[in-house]
């Protein structure tokens, strides 16, 4: 799989040097916070691509482990003041856990079987959250103000940080990412995408390998979790953990490209400003004209560009060498 | 503490009833086509707000509006198969979860366009009222629902079973390739199965306005639900549909009052899990 | 006996329903062997294979492998044992390359993926598919498609090779190539089963040859005694023809 | 800079688009020169090539982005954010009208007893005009807190309004908290909202905790007056931020008024079928139903209670029974439930101001005011009051002014006795609920009695006999 020619890695490194000096520049907060919205959702797009694009479990109840990862944390400061990072560690487990909990059951489903299961189990993991008094049921938990500093992962006085982190954790999935898909395990997973039965032949146990699949994409998934509690300071079932959202990956990955390391990052760099942008100019007059704007695009996307943008790049590169 | 218990379980039956309804136009989309649609809930909506709109603008009565809804609702679908979903049918199998999603939160936003999203109840039209059935009060309109959903099911099952058209369905649903070599049109057939899909639901849709409140986001629910009834019954068995509606609607009301009314939705979808845990194909697919 | 028994299997029985499928089959394998399995259509050979395998779990008998019972292990554990097979109808990795298919295959013994790209390449220029490595599983042609799977079943370094139908649909040209492959392949030490119809092949090239007819063993032995025996004629032209040939 | 004028005829707004060439070409030539400084002879060449690139991408960015850059000196900007969109959509835009209105009076001139009312703009100013600058939150907390942010940092918006849901509420007032901006909350009503210790937010309208309380003296007051004791209490709640907070107040007054609660039921928003939780209501027994719900489920309660005969002596309510999309989804079934509320038309009688306002915004809306509008409406005018008193648009002057707040109950078009806010808390401590029975299809005030328009039809009459 070397697709990482020279030229590639330069234009790389000249985007990561762009993506670095860009908040110096630009003083507006709301567009760092478009920004990091962006890197949020590239990252949950690449962790949900290390399950869907790659392994073929094409997961529609991603929000799930977003949400215990947020939870976990919150709750483990919240009751017993334990510092944020190691929460996200604890995060990233307890989601690894429920995945694997339901991931077993789920090892033969495939397509839209999995897709459907990954709805019921989310909206059962959404409706479970949503009545449980000790994690404050529908009130959702709000993260106390503590003194700013890298330690409690809590800065007000500016989203520099904030972005920073976020950064590094989209390049910590990226990583991740590249290196499963170039490994044993990123062979493996395409295998069983493409068929249980030829892996099997090739002695590939696929159940482990799945579950291995949803794991690591759980524990992504949960550490953007974690880092969403500490920005916003406040989660609920109703805002971490909605059907809608786990959609919203699917569509991230999708768009740019299911299978392909940046594909969920250029989907991520398309959708979310598209709708967050669309959203302050046309969404204040209440007729829904947005939205109306965001599920076109969504279905002309995936009539003409069914295998993403990146994808579509890669195709030109290929014809253009 | 008994006259409950019989309440509960009738009205079970009933929503239960309509689920089923819902369900059977999902899981024929479904069964011929292998693609989810996620904007059933959509088509539901459209077809409250159709009956809403004739019985306001020109005093249709919603029962007397149900032939017209499944016609309405019948070429729309046929129309949104042939310029949306058959370009999508080639394409890779993510393309196709997600176009009905595109589809679904355009058409909700539509109506929210054009009918503002206020919440809108049907004054009692001709079915209103509840029957007193010893002790147990059944209310006309949902029973009438029912009646409709029993119907559309029997019509449903001997038109696969029966009629040439409908074996035709089936065929396609079984192999596709096979139904080609007979002489099966089949993307005909997969424009007819999604024009009869959304018709079905769109009298879903004109029963439900009877009773339910309707506004553009009312779908959200009852899709979610119906995609679990339909992979519970099994994709493309219109009597695992029917059955699997039945009984999602009896764990919903029986959960909710025995257990507890906010976890009504999460025993529902657990039983789903269980099912397809221990039956993949779910209750009738093969 | 001086060379050890490869595959055994003891009175293998396995129904779908009412129909038996197998029914009580008793064969064994030696190390360096080429045995093939024939019968006419519905004989059960496919079924024997996957409850080898462990696709299917046989209702009734054992199979063991080296001696080790291996009759209700799991498909992916029977390969890593040292079983390889292909399908009846082809199975390859359509979104991968031929070079990535293999290397796939041979990940089962390797940990990195350097290494396995090697053996891959060594196993590629053995069955004659290096030039095409860099082609999609989709543009390969029927032929090359089945020695991209044999080439795939190779790189899990098996012990027993089992091969189903894989000269069904191939050009004399073509056919003289795969056996010739599957001579090579057995001087490298082998051991080959090899379910067939093309008569002719199975007479070239197997030592010896086991005949199934709905779901019974009714003969073994080498193949010119299986080509005059009268109940294998018969199972195969029915009773009228057999008749004729007397 | 281009000024791109909407023709939108019933916005009177303009929506400023400004090109972004002004933001982005220092940011690109910038980049340019540096990069070219020590080659001289082609700068010139980059200059022109910048130049070009600039203006192609801000013709294609003018789509996305809308920032206002220069406000006029008399225009006194407010952000409000509020769910246009979603689920909540409708009410949200109620509540939009209410402020719209409000807005309308303090800019212009009208024969009101409402403050600022008579004076063009905000006198003390120079006639400055309130601008409300909108924002959508799709009831989603974390639009609430990204859009306080933008409406601040590149609207630069004076203070702030909104939010209805309470959970929005919450998050945005925290950003409103951390960059010091006022924030006069009068629609949402969970109590947690002002025991936060915040020192900006400020709220005009009671709290869910004041509206239980309420409903429980409304029986001990019954009780004394007509003789109708009442012992089992159901209490029926929705799991959301709002609905949990409501539930824990009545449960916490209906010990403290020495009621036995005999069902604490928690349901489902958005239910697709109630019959179950009416169910368990039935069995239980209760004299009376206290019910907190959005309007979704309210009226499929009213429509199941009716069908499976649910029959208390009395249904009291909050929130979703009040919303302008009830009573025409319902109509009769509504009739004799009881729900808590800050405004009804009827006090009109009692006090003009109401009618006349009525008035106003049927003209301007073509419906009647309803009781979320009327909420949201006392925010603009407690701002602008506290504004022009502060005779600036500093955060701490206008929160000094604020706390400095005393508006007489008379120019209010609530049955209060004004507006005065608890120093601690920042909670109007006049803020009191009224109790309206909904009779014939029209809320009608019934307690505190002594400013009641009807009297109480108890106990609830049987769905039979109407």
């Amino acid at each position: 799989m070397r697709d990482f020619t020279i030229p590639k890695i330069i234009a790389g490194f000249a985007i990561l040097l762009l993506l670095i000096v860009f908040p110096m520049v630009v003083s507006h907060s709301f567009h760092i916070h478009v920004m990091i919205l962006v890197f949020m959702f590239a990252m949950l797009g690449v962790a949900w691509n290390i399950m869907g694009g790659y392994a073929g479990m094409f997961s529609f109840g991603q929000a799930a482990f977003f949400g215990i990862g947020a939870y976990t944390s919150s709750y483990l400061s919240i009751a017993y003041g334990v510092n944020p990072w190691i929460g996200l560690v604890a995060g990233g487990c307890a989601a690894a856990l429920v995945a694997a909990a339901i991931g077993y059951p789920c090892s033969n489903l495939r397509g839209h079987y999995f897709a459907i299961a990954s709805i019921a189990f989310a909206e059962i993991v959404r409706i479970v959250f949503n009545n449980w008094k000790m994690v404050g049921a529908a009130e959702g938990l709000s993260l106390p103000m503590q003194n700013e500093s890298f330690a409690n992962f809590l800065f007000n006085s500016s989203k520099l940080p904030y972005y920073y982190i976020m950064l590094a954790f989209l390049l910590v999935s990226l990583a991740v990412c590249y290196f499963i898909a170039t490994s044993k395990m990123g062979y493996y997973f395409r295998a069983i995408r493409e068929s249980h039965k030829i892996a099997e032949v090739l002695g590939v146990d696929v159940v482990w390998y799945r579950l291995m699949a949803i794991m690591i994409s759980a524990f992504l998934s949960a550490m953007a979790g974690t880092f969403y509690a500490q920005y916003i300071l406040y989660i609920d079932p109703g805002s971490v953990m909605l059907l809608a959202m786990s959609i919203q990956i699917v569509l991230i990955s999708m768009l740019g490209g299911a299978g392909s390391i940046m594909g969920p990052v250029i989907g991520a760099a398309i959708l979310v400003p598209a709708s967050e942008y669309t959203r302050i100019t046309l969404g204040f007059k209440g007729t829904g004209m947005d939205m109306l704007i965001y599920g076109l695009l969504i279905t002309l996307i995936s009539m003409y560009y069914p295998e993403g943008v990146w994808k579509l790049f890669s195709r030109i590169g290929r014809k253009l060498r | 503490m008994p006259d409950q218990l019989l309440q509960q379980l009738a009205d079970g039956l009933l929503i239960g009833l309509m689920y089923s309804l819902i369900a059977i136009g999902l899981t024929l989309i479904w069964g011929v086509m292998n693609i989810v649609n996620f904007a059933h809930g959509e088509f539901l909506m459209l077809g409250m707000f159709t009956s809403f709109w004739l019985f306001t603008l020109y005093g249709i009565d919603p029962i007397f509006s149900i032939p017209i809804c499944f016609v309405l609702m019948f070429v729309m679908g046929m129309l949104i198969y042939r310029f949306i979903v058959s370009k999508v049918m080639k394409g890779p199998m993510l393309a196709q979860l997600v176009v009905t999603f595109g589809l679904s939160i355009f058409i909700a936003n539509l109506a929210v366009y054009f009918w503002t999203p206020d919440f809108r109840l049907l004054p009692p039209t001709m079915l209103q009222g509840t029957w007193q059935i010893g002790g147990v009060a059944l209310s006309i309109p949902k029973v009438a629902a029912s009646l409709g959903s029993v119907i559309a099911s029997v019509c449903m099952f001997f038109f696969l079973k029966r009629t040439k058209t409908g074996k035709a369905i089936l065929a396609t649903e079984m192999d596709r390739e096979a139904a080609l070599l007979m002489g099966i049109n089949t993307e005909r057939i997969n424009s007819l199965s999604f024009g009869i899909g959304a018709a079905l639901v769109g009298v879903a849709g004109a029963f439900l306005s009877t009773y339910y409140y309707i506004y553009p986001q009312v779908g959200g629910l009852f899709g979610t639900i119906a995609f679990c009834v339909v992979a519970l019954g099994g994709f493309g068995s219109i009597e695992g549909a029917f059955i699997a509606g039945i009984l999602v609607g009896l764990a919903q009301t029986l959960g909710g009052f025995y257990f507890d009314p906010s976890y009504k939705y999460a025993i529902v979808f657990m039983i789903y899990l269980i099912t397809i845990w221990i039956r993949p194909q779910g209750l009738m697919g093969w | 006996m001086n060379k050890s028994v490869c595959l055994k299997v003891a009175g293998l029985s396995k129904r779908f329903g009412g129909l038996a499928a197998n029914n009580d089959i008793n064969f064994s394998v030696e190390e360096g062997e080429i045995v093939s399995v024939i019968g006419p259509n519905g004989a059960g050979k496919s079924t024997l294979f996957n409850c080898v395998t462990g696709f299917y779990k046989p209702d009734g008998g054992n199979v063991f492998f080296y001696g080790k019972d291996i009759t209700r292990m799991r498909p992916d554990r029977v390969c890593k044992l040292g079983i390889a097979r292909t399908f009846q109808i082809v199975e390859v990795i359509t979104e991968m390359t031929v070079l990535e298919n293999v290397t796939t295959g041979a990940l089962l013994r390797y940990s990195r993926t350097q290494p396995a790209m090697e053996k891959a390449g060594e196993i590629l220029t053995f069955t004659g598919l290096y030039e095409k490595r860099d082609f999609l599983g989709t543009d390969l042609t029927i032929a090359d498609k089945k020695r991209l799977e044999v080439s795939m079943a190779l790189a899990t370094q098996p012990r027993l090779l089992m091969l189903d139908e894989a000269m069904a649909g191939l050009t004399k040209v073509e056919l003289r190539e795969i056996i010739d492959l599957f001579r090579k392949i057995r001087n490298n030490g082998m051991t080959l089963i090899i379910v067939e119809h093309v008569m002719e092949a199975v007479m070239q090239i197997s030592d010896r040859v086991v005949v199934l007819n709905s779901g019974k063993k009714i003969m073994e032995g080498t193949p010119k005694e299986v080509c005059s025996d009268r109940e294998v004629i018969q199972a195969y032209l029915g009773e009228k023809y057999s008749a004729l040939l007397k | 800079m281009w000024y791109f004028l909407s023709d939108e005829a019933h916005s009177r707004r303009r929506i400023h688009f400004i090109s972004l060439y002004g933001t982005v070409e220092p940011f690109i030539s910038k980049l340019g020169t540096e990069k070219n400084m020590s080659r001289r002879k082609n700068v010139m060449a980059s200059k022109n090539c910048t130049r070009v690139l600039s203006v192609a991408l801000s013709l294609l960015l003018i789509l996305f982005f809308s920032v206002s850059a220069q406000s006029q000196q008399k225009v006194i900007k407010i952000g409000a954010v509020y769910p246009l969109t979603g689920n909540i959509a409708s009410t949200g835009l109620d509540c939009k009208r209410g402020v719209d209105l409000a807005v309308d009076i303090i800019n212009g001139k009208y024969d009101l007893d409402l403050p600022l009312a008579k004076s063009a703009g905000l006198p003390n100013l120079g006639g400055a005009k309130i601008e409300m600058v909108y924002a959508d939150t799709k009831g989603d907390p974390k639009n609430g807190m990204s859009e306080a942010e933008r409406l601040i940092t590149s609207e630069n918006v004076v203070a702030m309004l909104g939010a209805y849901q309470s959970a929005v509420t919450k998050t945005a007032s925290q950003i409103t908290e951390r960059l010091r901006i006022p924030y006069v909350c009068s629609d949402s009503s969970s109590p947690t909202l002002t025991e936060r210790g915040f020192k900006y937010f400020f709220r005009v309208s009671p709290h869910d905790d004041i509206f239980a309380r309420d409903q429980f003296q409304f029986l001990k007051d019954l009780e004394k007056k007509t003789g109708q004791a009442v012992h089992n209490i159901a209490v029926l709640y929705e799991n959301t931020e709002f609905g949990s907070n409501a539930g824990k107040a009545y449960k916490k007054y209906a010990a403290e008024f020495g009621y036995k609660v005999v069902a604490d039921i928690t349901y489902t928003a958005n239910a697709t079928d109630v019959t179950s939780e009416v169910g368990k209501l039935i069995v239980s027994k209760p004299d009376v139903l206290m019910h907190a719900s959005y309007i979704t489920d309210a009226i499929l309660f009213t429509k199941t209670f009716k069908e499976m005969g649910f029959q208390p002596k009395g249904i009291m309510t909050m929130a979703g029974y009040i919303e302008p999309g009830y009573l025409p989804s319902v109509k009769a079934d509504g009739n004799y439930i009881i729900v808590r509320s800050t405004f009804a038309l009827d006090l009109a009688k009692k006090k003009p101001l109401i009618g006349k306002v009525n008035a106003l915004f049927k003209k301007k809306y073509g419906i009647d005011m309803s009781e979320n509008a009327a909420r949201s409406f006392m925010a603009p005018f407690v701002l602008a009051e506290a504004i022009n008193r502060a005779k600036s648009t500093a955060p701490e002057a206008i929160v000094k002014a604020l706390h400095e707040t005393d508006i007489p109950g008379s120019q209010t078009i609530y049955p209060w006795k004004g507006i005065k806010f608890d120093p601690q808390t920042n909670q109007n401590i006049y803020a009191r609920g009224t109790l309206v029975q909904i009779l014939n299809q029209e809320y009608v005030t019934i307690w505190p009695f002594d400013s009641a328009s009807k009297p109480v039809v108890w106990p609830f009459p049987a769905w039979k006999g109407r």
